[in-house]
């Protein structure tokens, strides 16, 4: 049952773009387009499972063991940055459409803001290797969610008669507010 | 009542319907074209200056989507040259100066069991019939389905859903005999075991009249009255439940269909050997003298519209074919081709194009099922790509969909914008 | 006949229904809903009322000066979202906060995606939501119908918080606390149904959101019925009847296919059970409006239809 | 354990198994990739505007390195890009022509004889479905679709036809396309005395014909074929056309545009 | 392919100025959007915020320009990325040893300053590739950017939020908008100051 809250809350109630804010910059970069913010996302679940799994052990094994969680920031950064760079050599070998597709923003996914915070979220939560895993995937698929739902409605907004000065960052932020308010009925649903 | 989905009810209009067809005496000067039906133009066979007989062809079809045309009276050659069309806008025509009263076409006889298919479509072929509901396709064409595909029935499309229009209704009242004839040589020409009427329930003296003329051999099935309900796919569906595949033509389910004009045609080619040179037009609208006339071919509208009564205040647009789906002309010079069906008088409306609501009325009433909404969407947004996947290219262009838009979209015009535009990009 | 031909695309004809005539049937569908609210508000329903037109209106006129449009007032949306707006906000909401709903409704909910039929979230519900988040107290406050104004609680809180069912026949009737416009599920009933009959909306979301709603709703009653309330309750309390014929059937933020339209309906109603039955606050059926708007573009993407002669 | 050497090791050795890792599927997975695309794409402009119908700079780049596209095929670039992707392809001098768009239409809205009254879509390629208002079947519909196509703004419409503002134009050929009546091409500008001379009607008919359509039109007198000292002027027809190869060689094109009795080979002077 | 030597040619001073309009991490490139939006709630914390930015970027830069001649190319990402760690964890380190109450507000976005993409970004297009004294300035005017919208965005947020301004009354008797500080509002808030600069920017 706590693993269910846990997955909730970061899929719902403590969305990681909606609450967090965190992953804003690929959110806006790449939810233009369907079929690339289906790949980022899909991108960032894997990612952020892996981060999860593998800065736990080195959290807990090595950082705390050896009385060194000062080092946490410099840790994590350089074991996502690495993930990051093998998974973007993996696109690149076995799928060429998406790495063109998600351009620069593979690279970006390093500097994905939810990537870190989900990492440093765990430790501050205290989460057991479990509790998590399931965090991580539940991130993972509450950024996905948003980024297609937002998506799909950028491409609606693409033949939209938009004000000049609204067009690309100004609306989607705007969307996005207007998200965060409906996915406001969903506070209470899970207590964190 | 059998009918399709979707589909629209205009108010019908038809003030002409208890008019009897009444013969236009010729103009003395006729212009056709020798492009008047789908597929390539013929080749002019006279030369300037010839004298010609009424019924004498004028261009001979080379190509086999074609139709030869002929001279609708007797006179002199007095140009060959391009002139205003009503559909493709300007087009190669040849002028004929004559005149004189218009007689009846000698009558013949015919068993229509003792002909060969092949002398049937050969003398259909010669007679330059097409298709007189509007789209002009070569008869003898039809009638020439390929061997993998075998026809079991022939529906003779006696719907006439355009509002305004009564040709055909007047035809089904008056010609019932023929129209029973030319269905039986369509039958015979194409193999077909069924024949099938599908009429319009708004008539029920014409579904009478063939009945009566038929002697119940064929079938009359009276229709829902709803637009669309004569477009051809429709047609199928609601006499027969079969559906024409996309991209498909209706001899892909056994089917051939032809207008009860052209099963006219198709008699008086067969039997008396007599060329499509005259139709039936339904003139009406904002015109003196509304009606339904039997006008030579190349008569120009404004002598067409004279005869009729003249244009009264405040009609502003001459439209060739039905208020639905017919093309506005813009000089009046134009002549009346092998598809003229009507010539209306039309107070235009204005143009008053508003922003979608995306209310869906224009997807509830698409008869094929097609989001009309997605295409002016696209059209907008110059996503060619987009239109395609969203088979623009099933697009009857009935206009339902422009029909009921509360927000005054000229959706179709959108839609032939961006049936252009996948085309050309092909 | 003088002057030049016009020349213009088929079809030469066209039916009655506009834009207008659809926003008129649907403000004269309010009617009822309207009388009843004024019936049990008095002055506050008026105020209420004029406040949140009086938003939305300016906001709508402000939005076509500053992008140098012609005026769309006449189109009567931006009228429909401001009686919508007032219909959901609670009687005695001061004055300038629904002006300022109204603003929001038709200045962030709707111009600056481009106007008319260009928004995707329903522009009344984005006004409502924002001040549900802005001013949490005042949008929470009831008063009980009739000219005093003694503070009471809703149905559906007095269901979640207290356990405690409200007689059917006061839901039905109205006499209950709530917002203006939501009180009389009756006359909501019958604006509704006019709406559907007379085809300025469709049947197909109201249907599918209500029978989800009752069907959900009567799965934990059938087991406990004294924890849970009645499918028939589910229907009647709170904002349910408005939402589902005025708000779930705005043409602009729902599906345009007949497939999309059961699917918002069954998705919102899902939803609706859901925040009532399980989640924090007491009412659900702005966000699970909202929330379904959010994916409209998803469900329009994956339920076009199959044309005419394609493989099924 | 002094916490300083702690964490200099721990990072070490970190940052070493890391790097060994990358190492490996570095190797494992390497893609090859032409480095003349990356310096292609750099010597492109990178405004990604598809003018040159492909989907991006970087997907002309590799189309370029490829052989499927010519150096100087970037319409935007112009002259200098060419110059220096040649020079990276080792091509040598490659010589690009510069163009500008000139509109063969140059009756103003008073000029062209109306004969319908258009109700539709406000644009040119619906309109021209129709055949829009004015008698002419040849002549610009006057409602600027390649002003709309116009990504550098060197297209305006004055008196119900277009004007092109050479300095502005980069040639990209996007109004080319936009016209639904082909009267937009792309011809070649005179640098020196920076202007371009072009015939303003692109009407085919016979001169009877076109006098009925419009006060301007081409009527085939031949009148600047004859003028024309080095034949820079010559006759498709009953159209006058211009060969670019030589026309800015001629001495005389001042008197042809003078002799024009219709007056419409025209000049289109930078600001 | 080597990575060429850009250095810039602008006079010092519009090294500077850059950053605040044209360059402005925020409003211009939308760069660094994470904390912008999470820490917005009250103007201080928006210039904490701000001002830690600048002290990472500033010294980030400085290494950077100083060391950028002996970085190879292919790991250049993450040796600024380490860098940029290194000085966020003193950072951190400070706010929680002097200013205890901005720190536990500004929560775990500290830490994620590491991933500012703008840090980043300056170094990637700038520092790298030019002397140490114009880095410098770059990154102080880019910071000066970043501390002028984050206080920008602050006090509108909490100007609406609670009628107050760096804890002044303002306003007085101004009901707060409650949605000002949560999530929504930020969206929103910043959503409409982006459009208002577009504005801007278009009438020039």
């Amino acid at each position: 049952m706590e693993l269910l809250l846990i997955f909730v809350a970061a899929v719902l109630t403590n969305n990681f773009v909606l609450h967090y804010f965190l992953g804003i910059c690929p959110f806006l970069g790449v939810s233009s387009r369907m079929e690339t913010a289906v790949g980022m996302g899909l991108a960032v679940i894997f990612v952020m499972t892996l981060t999860a799994t593998v800065t736990w052990l080195i959290y807990h094994h090595i950082l705390v063991r050896f009385g060194l969680p000062f080092l946490e920031y410099v840790t994590f950064i350089l074991v996502i940055a690495s993930l990051v760079q093998i998974v973007e050599m993996f696109l690149r070998r076995f799928s060429p459409e998406l790495y063109r597709a998600l351009g620069i923003y593979l690279p970006l996914i390093t500097t994905n803001c939810s990537i870190l915070g989900l990492a440093l979220f765990m430790v501050l939560r205290e989460y057991d290797f479990i509790e998590g895993l399931v965090f991580g995937i539940g991130a993972g698929i509450g950024f996905t969610l948003v980024l297609t739902i937002m998506a799909g409605i950028r491409e609606e907004l693409a033949f939209a008669d938009l004000p000049r000065a609204f067009r690309g960052a100004p609306i989607t932020l705007i969307t996005a507010g207007i998200l965060a308010l409906a996915f406001m009925g969903f506070s209470g649903l899970i207590r964190v | 009542m059998r009918s399709f989905r979707g589909g629209v009810h205009p108010p019908y209009n038809k003030v002409t319907q208890d008019r009897p067809i009444e013969r236009v005496r010729p103009p003395e000067r006729v212009v056709v074209p020798l492009s008047q039906h789908t597929g390539a133009p013929c080749e002019p066979s006279v030369e300037k200056g010839q004298e010609v007989q009424r019924g004498q062809k004028l261009g001979e079809a080379k190509a086999f989507i074609s139709a030869p045309v002929h001279t609708p009276i007797s006179g002199v050659v007095k140009e060959i040259a391009p002139h205003p069309h009503p559909v493709l806008g300007e087009a190669l025509a040849v002028v004929v100066e004559g005149g004189g009263e218009m007689e009846d076409w000698p009558r013949g006889e015919v068993d229509p069991d003792s002909l060969e298919p092949e002398e049937i479509r050969m003398r259909v072929r010669e007679a330059g019939v097409v298709g007189l509901g509007g789209a002009a396709f070569p008869t003898a064409v039809k009638l020439s389905p390929p061997e993998d595909k075998p026809i079991d029935t022939v529906i003779l499309n006696g719907c006439e859903c355009e509002p305004y229009l009564t040709a055909d209704h007047r035809t089904m009242l008056e010609r019932a005999e023929d129209c029973i004839l030319g269905l039986r040589l369509v039958m015979r020409a194409v193999g077909a075991e069924r024949g099938m009427i599908g009429v319009e329930a708004n008539k029920p003296d014409a579904m009478e009249a063939l009945r009566h003329a038929s002697d119940g051999e064929v079938e009359v099935v009276p229709l829902k009255v709803k637009y669309p309900q004569g477009a051809e796919k429709m047609l199928i569906k609601a006499v027969l439940d079969r559906e024409v595949p996309t991209g498909g033509l209706p001899m892909d389910v056994g089917v051939v269909v032809q207008n009860v004009g052209t099963a006219v045609a198709v008699a008086e080619a067969v039997r008396d050997g007599k060329p499509l040179i005259e139709r039936v037009v339904t003139v009406a609208g904002e015109v003196g003298r509304p009606g339904n006339y039997l006008v030579p071919i190349g008569t120009p509208f404004s002598y067409l519209l004279e005869v009729a009564g003249g244009l009264q205040e405040g009609a502003s647009q001459v439209v060739m074919g039905g208020p639905m789906m017919g093309i506005a002309q813009r000089s009046l010079e134009v002549p009346v081709v092998k598809g003229t069906s009507g010539v209306l008088a039309l107070r235009a409306l204005p143009y008053e194009e508003g922003n979608c609501i995306r209310c869906a009325r224009c997807v509830d009433h698409c008869p094929m099922e097609l989001m009309p909404t997605l295409f002016v969407k696209f059209a907008k947004g110059e996503r060619w790509d987009l239109l395609e996947r969203a088979h623009i290219m099933d697009c009857i262009e009935c206009g339902s969909c422009a029909y009921v838009c509360p927000a005054r979209i000229p959706i179709v015009h959108y839609i032939k914008l961006g049936k252009l535009k996948v085309r050309s990009l092909k | 006949m003088e002057g030049r031909l016009v020349v213009a695309v088929s079809p030469h004809i066209r039916a009655e229904m506009d834009t207008r005539k659809v926003m008129m049937g649907v403000l004269i569908s309010l009617v009822p809903g309207i009388v009843a609210g004024v019936w049990f508000f008095r002055w506050h329903a008026l105020v209420l009322l004029a406040s949140c037109l009086a938003g939305t209106l300016s906001a709508e006129a402000s939005a076509c000066i500053l992008r140098k449009k012609p005026s769309t007032l006449g189109d009567l949306s931006a009228a429909v979202t401001g009686v919508l707006l007032a219909m959901v906000l609670p009687p005695t909401l001061p004055f300038w906060a629904a002006f300022l709903g109204g603003v929001v409704a038709v200045g962030v909910g709707k111009q600056v995606f481009g106007g008319l039929g260009q928004n995707i979230f329903n522009p009344a519900l984005v006004g409502r939501a924002f001040l549900m988040a802005a001013f949490p107290v005042l949008m929470t406050t009831w008063v009980a119908p009739g000219p005093e104004a003694v503070t009471v609680a809703t149905p559906l809180a007095l269901m979640k918080f207290d356990h405690k069912a409200t007689p059917l026949l006061d839901l039905l009737v109205g006499k209950v606390g709530g917002c203006m416009g939501e009180t009389s599920a009756l006359a909501l009933l019958i604006g509704g149904l006019f709406l559907v009959l007379k085809g300025y909306a469709d049947w197909r979301i109201p249907l599918s959101y209500l029978g989800t709603v009752a069907v959900l709703g009567a799965i934990p009653w059938a087991f406990r019925p004294d924890l849970y309330p009645s499918p028939m309750f589910h229907l009647l309390a709170g904002g349910l009847m408005l939402g589902a014929w005025f708000m779930a059937t705005d043409p602009v933020t729902t599906p345009v296919t007949k497939v999309g339209r059961y699917m918002f309906g069954i998705g919102a109603g899902v939803l609706v059970v859901v925040i009532r039955l399980w989640g924090g606050l007491p009412e659900g059926v702005m966000y699970s409006i909202l929330l379904m708007n959010a994916v409209t573009p998803l469900i329009d993407r994956y339920t076009v239809p199959v044309p005419f002669g394609g493989k099924r | 354990m002094n916490p300083i050497l702690v964490s200099v090791l721990s990072m070490g050795l970190l940052a070493l198994a890391f790097a060994a890792i990358l190492a490996v599927v570095n190797r494992k997975l390497a893609v090859q990739e032409d480095p003349r695309v990356e310096a292609v794409l750099e010597a492109l402009p990178g405004a990604n505007c598809g003018a040159c119908g492909s989907a991006s700079c970087r997907d002309m780049a590799e189309r370029i390195v490829k052989g499927d596209a010519e150096p100087g095929a970037c319409p935007v670039g112009g002259t200098e890009s060419a110059r220096r992707i040649a020079e990276i392809l080792g091509l040598g001098e490659v010589e690009v022509v510069e163009k500008v768009a000139v509109v063969h239409c140059g009756a103003t809205s008073e000029q062209k004889v109306k004969v319908a009254e258009y109700r539709g879509v406000k644009t040119c390629s619906a309109a021209n479905l129709l055949g829009g208002e004015y008698a002419c079947r040849y002549g610009c519909l006057g409602y600027g679709d390649c002003v709309r196509a116009c990504g550098f703004g060197a297209i305006y419409m004055a008196d119900g036809r277009p004007k092109v503002d050479v300095e502005r134009c980069t040639g990209c050929g996007k109004c080319v396309q936009a016209c639904p009546r082909g009267i937009i091409t792309l011809e070649p500008y005179d640098r020196k005395r920076g202007e371009t001379i072009f015939v303003a009607c692109n009407n085919p008919d016979r001169a009877p014909a076109v006098r009925r359509v419009c006060e301007v039109g081409c009527i085939g007198c031949r009148m600047c074929a004859r003028t024309s000292d080095n034949g820079a002027f010559y006759m498709d027809g009953n159209l006058a056309k211009v060969d670019y190869g030589k026309v800015y060689e001629s001495g005389n094109w001042d008197e042809v545009v003078e002799k024009c009795p219709r007056k419409i080979i025209r000049m289109e002077r930078a600001a | 392919m080597e990575r060429r030597e850009e250095v810039s040619r602008r006079p010092w001073y519009q090294e500077y100025l850059k950053g605040l309009w044209e360059e402005n991490p925020i409003f211009r490139m939308l760069l660094g959007m994470c904390p912008t939006l999470a820490v917005t709630t009250s103007a201080l914390n928006g210039l904490s915020m701000g001002l830690a930015t600048t002290f990472v970027l500033t010294s980030t830069s400085l290494v950077v320009s100083i060391i950028r001649k002996l970085v190879p190319g292919q790991v250049r990402i993450a040796t600024f990325t380490v860098i940029i760690a290194t000085f966020v964890t003193v950072a951190d380190l400070f706010l929680k040893a002097k200013f205890p109450a901005i720190s536990k507000a500004l929560g775990p976005y500290v830490p994620l300053i590491v991933v500012n993409c703008f840090i980043l970004g300056r170094q990637e297009v700038f520092a790298s590739k030019n002397p140490t004294g114009r880095s410098i300035l770059d990154a102080l005017g880019v910071g000066s950017g970043f501390i002028f919208a984050l206080t920008l965005l602050g006090s509108i947020r909490e100007l609406l939020g609670s009628g107050e301004v760096f804890g002044h009354e303002v306003i007085p008797g101004w009901h707060p908008w409650v949605v000002m500080i949560l999530p929504a509002g930020a969206f929103l808030t910043l959503g409409f100051l982006v459009a208002a600069m577009n504005a801007i920017e278009r009438t020039k």
